[in-house]
């Protein structure tokens, strides 16, 4: 049995310790938000998240090209680590959105293109596994899954664009305002620092997921080879 | 013709062939006989590129599978556990379509040679969906040999065949066996596969357990091979 | 097996007629049954109905919807349509005996994204008028057809993609709408907004940005299939 | 053929037992991959996203369709249930087994509607939380979960005898949303009154006709259904 | 137990059984022989209640068919070209159903016994969609026989089947001959007819063209009776 590298170790170990500093800042350090009051604290995970998990689906869609031009299932064990870990953190902004949303524009949801590009985005990789659930043979299932990471990869950014074209109340703090936005807010320092802080924690977290995942995928497929000799 | 080393093939975590090894000459007519469940179909779709090998080397009229597939395909031709053929077109009208495909001269006349060949050509103009079971094997004969291929890959041609087209395909068998086309086909009735082949190969357990050619098998029978070769 | 030698031929400049081949045949099972097109259409016609009900659309909503309730119509109807013709590709084999032929895969691809196409445009020609008559709105517009055209382009071009992929799955039966509709979003947005344009009779310049979304769409989309292609048909 | 005589008994007192083993067999396939599950889940998710881009829903316009909307999803995200679970009985010559078993037809019948309810209902429950929070409205009513109830039984009923009949023939893909949608207008209709009555909060007097046009339809249909279940599923 | 007089079966204008009369006494054993589309399979359709005679009158077990169809249902047992399977549930299971539907006793015993009969008890919790043609073909059959049926209605069983596998269903057959019951099989394979059935009944342009016993036919053989059969 392969013992686990000491730098992932030490990785679970520097990831916990900063979500605990990173929360600390969120909801003690950094002052409470005038106009929106204590639910903005949410903001720094929804962000957090919300960064990883989209550098994850980007990730998917560049394994995906490698594995269809290699063709080596490692490429589909990095690929699929990536989604699942960018789907549970894209779940949780959703949440944290509507749980900010509810006091900030009073509702839990409304279908501004941020929003229903999330919504969309997080369906396409719901489909994905759907799609690999269906498939018995594990080529054919990291063919199909790279081809459909790709296509939806290629899609998610042109819906968000194309959403774009109606309406929004979003904020967006990159990329231009929208004279309907309503809402948003300017940060002061001590925020800027939580939320930059809490920008690095995810990234850090997110690796730290992901490089497990994929640990995982592989003491699978190693588990697998040695049935597969004890069988023969 | 076909070399095959080393061959494993995998579903999931059932080892289906287990590193087996094959040869072809040029003009031999291999008889693939083995039980239920044994792999013979596994096999032959993998020869035909219909499959993907798990491990192994697999060469067929000298390109390698499954990466220079497409230059063996115009040589092969396969009959199937299931007829290939488009229910809600005519016989002749799936005829030609295979004709097209496969880019073939004269082809009115050589589906009419066919069809009379299986016997079907007062029934040409039928849905092959309103076929009996041995009409649609008849014809997914024909469609098999339409373009004369060099390499032919039957999986129990004479399924639901009765005495005519029986006779039929043993004499098909032996003008192509005449005219140097390799063969390997797969069956149970081991009268018929004794009366046609050149050499009789047993799969079981996942690799060829015997292999014997008509002469050497001459002194013996069929029968007390095959079951010999299971019972090693 | 008589004269000579039907070997086939290479497969160099086989590639239209393969293309046309396919579409052929898969035009000449429909010409004789009509099933696929009389079901589209019926389902088109039936959908039209069901929003009408559901939104117990009143002629002031209806009018501002129309665009929207047309494209949802041939989104749905569509995914009919590429479900039953890759079923009947997997029916009897026939997708092993297609793949067996000498030619290049996308060949296939593209063979099934035009008779797709034929179907999809034939549905939408009828649904049209009948539309105009039932919400007394005239459709018939050249810069209309003209998005309808681009957005089933870009439509059936991935559907067919995915429709290859849902049909070898064991969920083949529902697995198409859930892959394919997430991901024709921005067609179907971009088609909203393009033929909402027309319908209103704005400037062209106020909706030009959509109708490049969607020939965007169509280019991209249609390249990447044709490059993937082979990996969703190999075994 | 040892130990005596297998014989299988006399059809009497069977039935109770036939119509468990049709739901059990369903439902253990279904468990084992919860294929059929979420796929109609994720399926309503869709249809609901559809709907709101096609519609471009504003909060006014939204509160006043919101029963519509979720009727139509239910009936679409339904039809894909049903279809595939008739589509599992046509796949290896199942329904012939399910016919020559010495069973009352109507076993077979009430089997399916079970297993089929069982899926709806389960999709319906989580489908509705969801719905609540995207479009802020709180659904969980007893009345609505009543219409729910009263309006799937009502579609299941008939979509069951229906897809019997669709799977049969030879467009099975695509035969049974033309047949269903067309029969189950009433249900759909009924449904999204006494919906809309229990959401606006109204005198149950007002809305009484809608509930018992539904209980009439599940008590009718379901008879019908049962006596004509025999002519559907015989050659 | 089996009497049909003039049955006429058509497919829209075709007509298949034109007039057909057939008889079989409890206990007989009686091959079904005729080439492809001759209607065998249509007929053994109508026999078991599948298929709605066009015309003519068809008695099972001394109750009309189709009105009676009920009544006859649980003394027939059938191999049609299909298995009758759930791919999605494992063999057990699958058998499980049926012993539920045909309201057996002991239940899990006979469910292994006739596993163990067809040889698939060690692949009983595998599911049916990955099995061989072979393996299906077994199974069908013990789904056939599962509850003892006294009327056996057989479409070309031994279709790929393996040696054993045939044996198999020789002795099945044989025992369920010598228990009494009745058994109509069709085949192309004379031989095994030969070897099995008390009776042996031409069926060709929609009638049944001849028709001999065993006993009758001890002088010619059964090839040379088919093939004069169809000539007249
Ligand atoms: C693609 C995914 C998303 C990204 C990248 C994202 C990013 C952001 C960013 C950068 C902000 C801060 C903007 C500012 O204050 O100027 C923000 C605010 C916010 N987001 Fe998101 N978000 C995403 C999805 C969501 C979702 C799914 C929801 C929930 C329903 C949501 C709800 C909110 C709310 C309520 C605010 C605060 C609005 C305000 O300040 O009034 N977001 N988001
Ligand atoms: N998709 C699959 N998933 C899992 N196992 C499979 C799959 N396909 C085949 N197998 C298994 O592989 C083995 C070989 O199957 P194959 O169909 O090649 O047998 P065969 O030799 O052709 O048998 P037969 O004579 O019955 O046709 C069987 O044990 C079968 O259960
Ligand atoms: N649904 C149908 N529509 C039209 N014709 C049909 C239909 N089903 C069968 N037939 C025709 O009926 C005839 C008898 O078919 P059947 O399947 O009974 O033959 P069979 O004797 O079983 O042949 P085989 O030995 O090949 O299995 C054939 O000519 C066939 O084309
Ligand atoms: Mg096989
Ligand atoms: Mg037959």
């Amino acid at each position: 049995m392969q013992s686990k590298p000491v730098t992932l170790t030490i990785l679970d170990v520097v990831s916990i310790i900063l979500l605990g500093i990173s929360t600390y800042l969120a909801l003690v350090f950094a002052p409470t938000e005038l106009v929106m009051g204590d639910v903005q604290r949410v903001f720094y995970f929804h962000i957090g998240t919300a960064w990883t998990a989209l550098l994850g689906f980007i990730l998917a869609a560049v394994f995906s090209v490698i594995y269809l031009v290699k063709k080596d299932l490692k490429w589909d064990r990095y690929q699929v680590a990536a989604i699942e870990v960018s789907l549970i953190f894209f779940f949780i902004t959703i949440v944290l959105g509507s749980i900010w949303a509810r006091p900030a524009w009073n509702t839990w949801w409304t279908w501004d293109p941020r929003l229903t590009t999330a919504a969309v985005t997080e369906l396409i990789y719901i489909a994905y596994f759907m799609l690999r659930q269906g498939i018995d043979d594990p080529d054919r299932r990291a063919r199909f899954g790279a081809v459909y990471a790709l296509v939806g990869g290629l899609s998610a950014p042109i819906t968000f664009f194309a959403i774009r074209l109606f309406r929004t109340i979003h904020p967006v703090v990159i990329g231009g305002a929208n004279a309907e936005a309503e809402g948003g807010f300017s940060m002061t320092a001590d925020m800027r620092v939580a939320f930059f802080f809490a920008l690095f924690t995810f990234t850090i977290i997110f690796i730290d997921l992901f490089w497990n995942r994929i640990r995982l995928g592989d003491l699978q497929e190693k588990v697998e080879q040695l049935k597969l000799k004890v069988t023969m | 013709m076909i070399t095959v080393k080393k061959l494993v093939k995998r579903f999931g975590l059932k080892t289906v062939l287990r590193g087996l090894d094959f040869e072809v000459q040029p003009g031999e007519f291999v008889a693939l006989l083995g039980p239920n469940g044994a792999g013979k179909t596994t096999f032959l779709r993998i020869l035909a590129s219909l499959s993907r090998p798990s491990l192994g080397e697999v060469n067929v009229a000298g390109y390698r599978l499954p990466h220079e597939a497409a230059a063996v395909r115009a040589r092969l031709g396969v009959v199937s556990h299931l007829p290939l053929l488009y229910g809600d077109l005519t016989a002749e009208e799936n005829l030609r379509f295979y004709s097209r495909m496969y880019n073939l001269p004269n082809m009115e006349a050589r589906i009419t040679e066919v069809l009379e060949m299986v016997g079907l050509e007062n029934r040409r103009r039928d849905l092959v969906r309103t076929y009996s079971r041995g009409m649609q094997q008849r014809l997914a004969i024909g469609r098999a040999v339409l373009h004369d291929p060099d390499v032919m890959l039957f999986d129990e041609p004479y399924t639901g065949l009765d005495q005519d087209a029986s006779s039929m395909l043993d004499e098909v068998l032996q003008t192509v066996a005449a005219k140097g086309r390799t063969v390997v086909m797969t069956s149970h009735d081991l009268a018929r596969a004794e009366d046609l082949a050149t050499r009789f190969d047993i799969l079981s357990r996942g690799v060829i357990a015997a292999s014997a050619t008509r002469r050497q098998l001459r002194r013996s029978n069929l029968l007390s091979f095959y079951k010999q070769a299971l019972a090693d | 097996m008589a004269n000579g030698q039907p070997n086939a031929q290479p497969p160099s400049g086989n590639f239209i007629k393969a293309v046309s081949a396919v579409v052929w045949k898969d035009l000449q099972a429909e010409f004789r049954s009509r099933e696929l097109f009389s079901a589209m259409l019926v389902f088109s016609l039936l959908i039209i109905l069901i929003f009408n009900f559901a939104l117990e659309l009143d002629v002031e909503t209806r009018r501002s919807v129309t665009s929207g309730v047309l494209w949802a119509t041939f989104a749905f109807a569509g995914t009919l349509g590429l479900n039953r013709s890759m079923a009947i590709e997997k029916d009897r084999g026939c997708l092993d005996g297609l793949l067996l032929a000498p030619v290049d895969r996308s060949a296939i691809y593209f063979g099934k994204v035009i008779s797709n196409l034929a179907f999809m445009l034939i549905v939408e020609i009828i649904v049209l008028p009948v539309y105009s008559v039932l919400y007394n709105i005239n459709l018939f517009q050249p810069g209309l057809l003209m998005v309808i055209l681009l957005g089933s382009i870009g439509y059936v071009g991935v559907g067919t993609l995915l429709s290859t992929m849902s049909v070898q799955t064991r969920t083949r039966d529902i697995l198409l709408p859930i892959l394919l509709f997430p991901v024709v979003v921005p067609v179907l947005l971009a088609a909203v907004k393009a033929s909402n344009g027309f319908l209103e009779g704005l400037e062209l310049s106020e909706f030009l940005l959509p109708i490049n979304l969607l020939i965007a769409y169509d280019i991209i989309f249609i390249a990447v299939a044709f490059m993937v292609f082979d990996n969703v048909v190999e075994e």
